[in-house]
């Protein structure tokens, strides 16, 4: 009998009974084409012999060292009252908030979830979440299409993350690249017929771009702009709303939630209310009961693949719902002072970092931009320069394969570690 | 109880966690950055101590009912017991802190789950090839489907516009076809709620991309015909995708490739139990024929002679996910699998068991539309003059979630119970005796239902005619 | 809803659990030990699944409040907010899973941790040693008097029968005295609910031992006598033993050392915020002078040239515990003071604040028997002809946990509010509100309170008439 | 401002001016002696230091190893489930359920564990438990004596663990020592005058004793019986109860408890009915509410110190609530069968050891006494066994320190652990 399946012989025999067949393969009477014979799968182990296993291949990955890697997915400090919160069995294993009446405590935190969206992007409505960051790029992507009524057709920059471009391009997006020169990107000529301009700010290269010329020149060939924001540097960082962003989105992920090779992460997207009805997700609204006491339940469910089927906006039905508590919670945790002083420390660590190493004569690639906390560094053998660092047990950064390095710093890192760092790295050279 | 918002329990200049003191001089952004580019006033969130905030949360999950608190039969969701060794194997810190952008040097562990689970999938559905970046079941239909989209686009054939989806599909079936850019079209059904084969024969041409089956479809009947209609499909030089949301029936039992399918989705987050967090997280992995292979979206895990490595197919379809897709889940479903290997068959005997056993108790009350053999769920309908709605709101008086309702359309005043496997009989029979008493409880006090929950029947239509999204 | 036992909800066979299989050869009990030793039937425990144990547990947990979930002013208990970073802190593997018969070699990071958290006490209390092994403050208690009965029998003094306790005190104090083969003897109050100095003088002599004060007291008042007190004790060969439950008042503010005080026990569950369990886990460190430092339990953690070891006290009253006490307790203590350091002192300010700002709010519509400073709880009475029990189910109906009531003994109707420094000023604003409501609400109506909570008020005659403590 | 108190500085002039004093410092004006000046402790710590703290010095212990050394704590295999049910801030942030109405679910926790420890034992009833094996021992050691009228003078053997020993002579109980020989007690000849006659079964050293010769024994002299079990072993072996013992005690930590270095674990009690008031401690007992409702509540309370004083059972207050709690949970999952293939896979490999080792020559202190998973072997020098047996990353056994190892196996230990012993002793000699 399998692990988590409570029947005994003697209930196995009342129940075949109850439903008046003879045997367990009777069930599959039906089935056809059958597979006989046993699925070649290993014997099944206990809970402790696979936890044991679990730990045996964790102790194959290099984890728990100092993470100078960024690049989409960031090394912060999480709060150790959120695995509190997420851990507990209501949220953990509820699902899809189809019954508000028992899914007040789910749809709240949606509610709330949207609320600081909202509050960081300066943008009027925002959904529950998308799977990730790229994700929400690209789904932003085929928004401005059905806004503007054209091709989904966008111009971007090589300030966005490539990855994110790259899942736009899957989803069957064209792309037109802007020039991208001394760190930003040059938004002063951009095609009529886009339907969208995409700014990332801080860019992939760390660099804070001109979201209100991004918006200007969008708004330019009444196309729409879409800002790519790290919700960290929102809380230091002009809103994308108030700089003339119809649509803001990204990743979640440095708002508590572990790395974990990847995901689960949670992309967040934010708009106008005149647009809402194109935004793709659920989204959480309020109401009142039959006895009037304010409530919440899922809302505008017409955007839906449930509802609308082919003509949804999105096929997208999970979410990242966990993920998005776990940024619910951090932002509660932190406040507005706790996320900007994390932008902050980052920041401060991050040019301490960059300072140390032009002093120790190594370049950064673009040396005037204003940076926040990632920054280019070039190198004649990047990978050799990651090798040295992992030998002194630390992860190095991204290497972008054309004679440098992108280095992220956040608040978790040391300055102990920041000049182990350039040590090392200055003897590599 | 007043359940306020966390902003309302907060005041100025309250801290819920303290971070470490600068160690190296501050920098002040205002003269590191251009004055414009700095937040004029800062954002509105909540400023509350911890003890708020913890109190604020756990009061909030004490609104809520998951699968730890009842019995939660949401038809075509597999709310099945989440083992609690797959949270502990997530928060084994040599995976939770390990970073997508690491070299492979560096993450051969991870690299070894994700493989060994492509090989379980593989093994499970027949197909030889597997992806599992696609981060939800609909994310592993639209990667499905771009993926036959390139297939033709890469042949040269271009006249490939429609996708065919039953009636009972999911919506996510038809609304990935057009998010592929395909067209929609549907195929009826026959006496059994199973794909009409006489009438998918007929529409299947050279336009036809691929069929979008269900197996067991969301009636929760097995489609019988499936191997006519994959030779029907692949005559027409066509793709058969199934949909593997209810592979929950199918574990040990039936093997996808052997019906002809040629690519499929499953959902990690019901079949292998990786929780269902609220809404969400999930994972969808993919696997598909040696056809379809090459047109894997990037990355896959291989293994080399000098270990594990990650590789673009060749004709890639591109990336579907910034990473790697939810690994956290990928390792929840890799432990799951390990824990029961072969045993999965008695998953699905199990989840099959429990299923046709609500469907023989409430059947004679409930009406049962395709009164024959179901596979892991149940399709009934009220009885006459009652409506599938109150039924729910009235299961939430009893202590049940309610089932799914309203789904398939094609079933009028639709209920879709699943109880899964994980449930025991004693709990089966509560629910049973539940809905018998629902079925003979007075309509007024049905609609009146519920009335023992954090809240009554709520105004959606408020909800969307006074669109309040935030705080 | 019922919430039957978990033995009813399983059924023979079922099993919640799998182990690892036999990797050696199964023996046969009955031919390895003698035929009788085995048992010739089985214990009738609950046979069920995980599933079912999980969500029978976590309902039970949805039927009791705790800090999470309420405001819980439990006098003399200290029900702060528990920090998550202590829990995340304990279950760091490298400590939870160290043997406690490990040789010192092997646990140099558990010893350091011991040690460092005698230090930090000895700081606080200015008495230079410390002894963690006390598992609750009871056992805090008995070990303090224990040491002081080995100090007289050490120093050929057979005449010290006598411990005094003063009638606030908790019942501990004189079922300790006891328990130490004292004659627990009490001394009563003056105008403050303080000991009575004038009294005490009286009474001690060459057959007392030791006076067992609580500062604050259980009035949460201030012993302000204390030195005197202590003077007085010593004058007579005497020592002063200080209850230490009430440390959240002192911290940075007062030192026991300070005030004559020879040993005292803490509440690490209490001021250093391990959590209450339910009931406990608690851990009741002591400290002392150096007089008494030879009659600690075996062992204490001292620091040597080649490290931490542990160490048997030389005239040592011995063992307490098997091993070094609760240590996961020990571990949470170091880490909370860690996080404070110095900042302890705002602990206590903000405690006290909060508990003075309760009784500014209360005074005038409750009586307050000791109207004039309060430490970190205040202790009050209802308005006439209400009862602190009705009071106190009323608070449970307003989502409030009730404060101790009928304690301490010397105030009719007592009711001792320790709001800790955790809460809010608009948590502390609400639960006045109540209570001032409370104060004005029929006595019919508070009588038939709680009516929101999981049960009504229970018949506590019959569980002891009728008892029955197993299924 | 500390870290957990929620106060601004605008709260902190509201509420003194509530109170109507000027300064925090007013709200000390009784306290004399005051303490001036900070306190000598080092600076705060922000919650990641800390934990990143805690993690150096987890560094610096051995654990994680395979542990063959028990000795009255066993590193058994811990169900994932426990943690996730006692981290429930319902039952980890509540107190002793003085309030029952809001205390529901602990108080049925309570019964449930009171239940197993009297199925388990044989015994009509049981408390909520007490600080851990040793205090069970000394609390049933004053039992006695109250319960016989006589002096607290109890009789044991060396079969009892000497830790028990030396709390029970903490407590003031004078102790007389029965013979012991070839790993028995011989209860044969027991002085008149004691209140009680102890026996460990399975014993210090591993080995069954005769329950019912101790009963026997106790009774022919009108004292009690006390038997001090292994909660796993009484999954196999007799129950106390029907061998005549009169009072049951022992530690709980092999159900479910981790080893944290000793503590926290719990202590359990058992007795007859007949004897219940004079069980020390907090019982939980079954009732109903004012609308009939079955419900639980503590009971018997005048036991207790809180309501008789001086006069009480104990001083015992708080106990061990949350660690009970898991071992109610444990016998949960596990149940009788998984509870006694414990026992057996660990009597296996304890034997399947013990056979290896004496085949290689190697001495078992008592060859011929029934032991189930502890034995001692005899070593000229155990200190460099367990050495050698470090070095290979093993934990060795307990030294008695007179030439002999106790050697502990648990259902946790594998086969190639178990050779890998086998080896490195070989070796070592
Ligand atoms: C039959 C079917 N297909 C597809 C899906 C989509 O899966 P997901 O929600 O993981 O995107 C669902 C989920 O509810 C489903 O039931
Ligand atoms: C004043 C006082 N002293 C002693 C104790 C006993 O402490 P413990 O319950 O930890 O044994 C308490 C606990 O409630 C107390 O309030």
């Amino acid at each position: 009998m399998a692990r988590f399946t409570p029947h005994t012989e003697a209930d196995l025999e009342e129940m075949l009974g109850a439903i008046g067949v003879e045997s367990l393969d009777d069930l599959f009477a039906d089935v056809s084409p059958k597979h006989e014979g046993e699925l070649k799968l290993p014997p099944p182990l206990s809970e402790h012999e696979a936890l044991a296993d679990v730990n045996e291949l964790a102790k194959r990955n290099a984890a728990g060292l100092p993470v100078f890697v960024g690049a989409g997915a960031y090394d912060r400090i999480i709060p150790s009252a959120i695995s509190a919160i997420i851990g507990r069995g209501e949220f953990l294993t509820s699902y899809t908030p189809y019954q508000p009446e028992v899914s007040q405590g789910h749809l709240q935190v949606v509610f709330e979830f949207q609320s600081v969206i909202s509050e960081l992007t300066g943008l009027e409505v925002s959904n529950a979440s998308v799977y990730d960051g790229s994700n929400a790029v690209a789904e932003a992507a085929l928004m401005t299409a059905r806004l503007t009524k054209r091709d989904p057709k966008v111009a971007v920059s090589k300030g966005l993350n490539p990855r994110y471009r790259e899942v736009v391009e899957t989803y069957g997006v064209e792309v037109v690249e802007l020039p991208f020169d001394g760190g930003t990107t040059d938004f002063s000529e951009v095609p009529e017929d886009v339907s969208g301009v995409f700014v990332q700010s801080p860019n992939f290269y760390g660099i804070v771009e001109d979201v209100e010329a991004a918006s200007k020149a969008a708004h330019g060939v009444e196309a729409l702009c879409v800002a790519v924001c790290d919700p960290i540097s929102l809380a230091v960082l002009e809103s994308p709303g108030a700089l003339g962003a119809d649509v803001a989105v990204g990743e979640t992920q440095p708002m508590g939630i572990p790395l974990t090779y990847g995901g689960p992460y949670a992309g967040y997207m934010a708009t106008k209310k005149e647009f809402v009805r194109q935004l793709p997700g659920r989204i959480a609204g309020e109401t009142i009961d039959e006895e009037g006491r304010l409530a919440y339940v899922l809302t505008l469910r017409g955007r839906e693949q449930d509802i609308r089927r082919a003509k949804a906006n999105s096929n997208i039905c999970t979410n990242q719902a966990l993920t998005a508590l776990s940024a619910t919670v951090y932002a509660a945790l932190l406040g507005p002072e706790g996320m900007s002083e994390v932008a902050e420390l980052s920041a401060s660590k991050a040019h301490y970092l960059a300072d140390r190493l032009q002093a120790s004569g190594i370049w950064l690639r673009y040396p005037d931009a204003p940076f926040l906390w990632e920054f280019a560094v070039e190198f004649d053998d990047v990978e050799q320069v990651n090798a040295a660092l992992l030998e002194s047990g630390i992860v190095g950064g991204l290497d972008l394969g054309d004679g440098a390095m992108l280095v992220a710093v956040t608040e978790k890192r040391t300055k102990k570690e920041l000049d182990a760092f350039v040590e090392v790295v200055a003897n590599a050279l | 109880m007043p359940f306020n918002l966390i902003r309302d329990k907060g005041r100025e200049g309250r801290r819920g966690y303290t971070l470490p003191g600068f160690d190296v001089e501050k920098i002040e952004l205002s003269t590191a950055l251009p004055e414009k580019a700095l937040r004029s006033e800062k954002p509105h969130l909540a400023e509350v101590d911890e003890p708020t905030a913890i109190r604020h949360y756990t009061n909030l999950s004490r609104q809520n009912w998951g699968i730890d608190t009842n019995f939660y039969p949401l038809g075509s969701c597999t709310m099945k017991h989440n083992p609690r060794a797959n949270e502990q194997a997530a928060a084994t810190p040599g995976f939770a802190g390990l970073h997508p952008h690491q070299p492979e040097e560096q993450t051969q562990g991870a690299l070894q789950v994700m493989h060994e689970l492509q090989g379980f999938l593989a093994e499970i559905s027949g197909l030889p090839a597997v992806s599992l970046q696609p981060m939800a079941g609909a994310q592993g239909e639209l990667t499905s489907i771009l993926m036959i989209r390139k297939f033709f686009e890469d042949a040269g054939d271009h006249g490939r516009t429609t996708v065919i989806v039953p009636e009972t599909a999911h919506g996510t079936n038809p609304a990935t076809a057009s998010m592929a850019s395909f067209k929609a079209v549907e195929v009826g059904l026959d006496e059994h709620g199973c794909v009409d084969v006489d009438e998918l024969r007929a529409m299947v041409d050279e336009t036809t991309a691929a069929l979008m089956i269900t197996n067991p479809n969301t009636c929760g009947v097995f489609e019988r015909n499936i191997k006519e209609i994959s030779d029907v499909l692949h005559e027409a030089g066509a793709f058969l995708y199934m949909d593997g949301a209810n592979m929950n029936a199918n574990l040990g039992r039936m093997r996808a490739a052997d019906a002809g399918v040629d690519v499929m989705h499953f959902n990690l987050h019901k079949t292998f139990s990786t929780p269902h967090g609220g809404g969400g997280p999930g994972s969808g992995a993919i696997a598909c024929s040696d056809a379809l292979a090459p047109f894997r979206p990037d990355p896959v895990v291989e293994k080399r002679a000098d270990g594990f490595a990650l590789v673009r197919p060749e004709k890639s379809i591109g990336r579907m996910a910034a990473f790697h897709g939810n690994f956290g889940q990928i390792l929840r479903a890799w432990n799951y699998i390990k824990m029961h290997g072969p045993e999965l068959k008695d998953v699905t005997d199990m989840a099959v068991l429990n299923a046709n056993y609500v469907r023989a108790k409430l059947g004679g009350t409930y009406r049962v539309p395709y009164d024959e053999l179901c596979k892991h769920e149940v399709l009934v309908q009220p009885p006459k003059g009652k409506k599938a709605l109150d039924i729910a709101k009235g299961l939430i008086d009893h202590g049940f979630h309610p089932p799914t309702i309203y789904f398939p359309l094609v079933v009028k005043e639709a209920m879709l119970i699943e109880p899964t496997e994980t449930e025991s009989k004693e709990t089966l029979d509560d629910f049973v005796g539940a809905m018998l008493e629902l079925a003979e409880t007075e309509p007024e006090e049905l609609e009146a239902a519920p009335t023992h929950a954090p809240t009554r029947r709520l105004d959606e239509t408020r909800a969307a005619r006074q669109l309040k999204a935030r705080w």
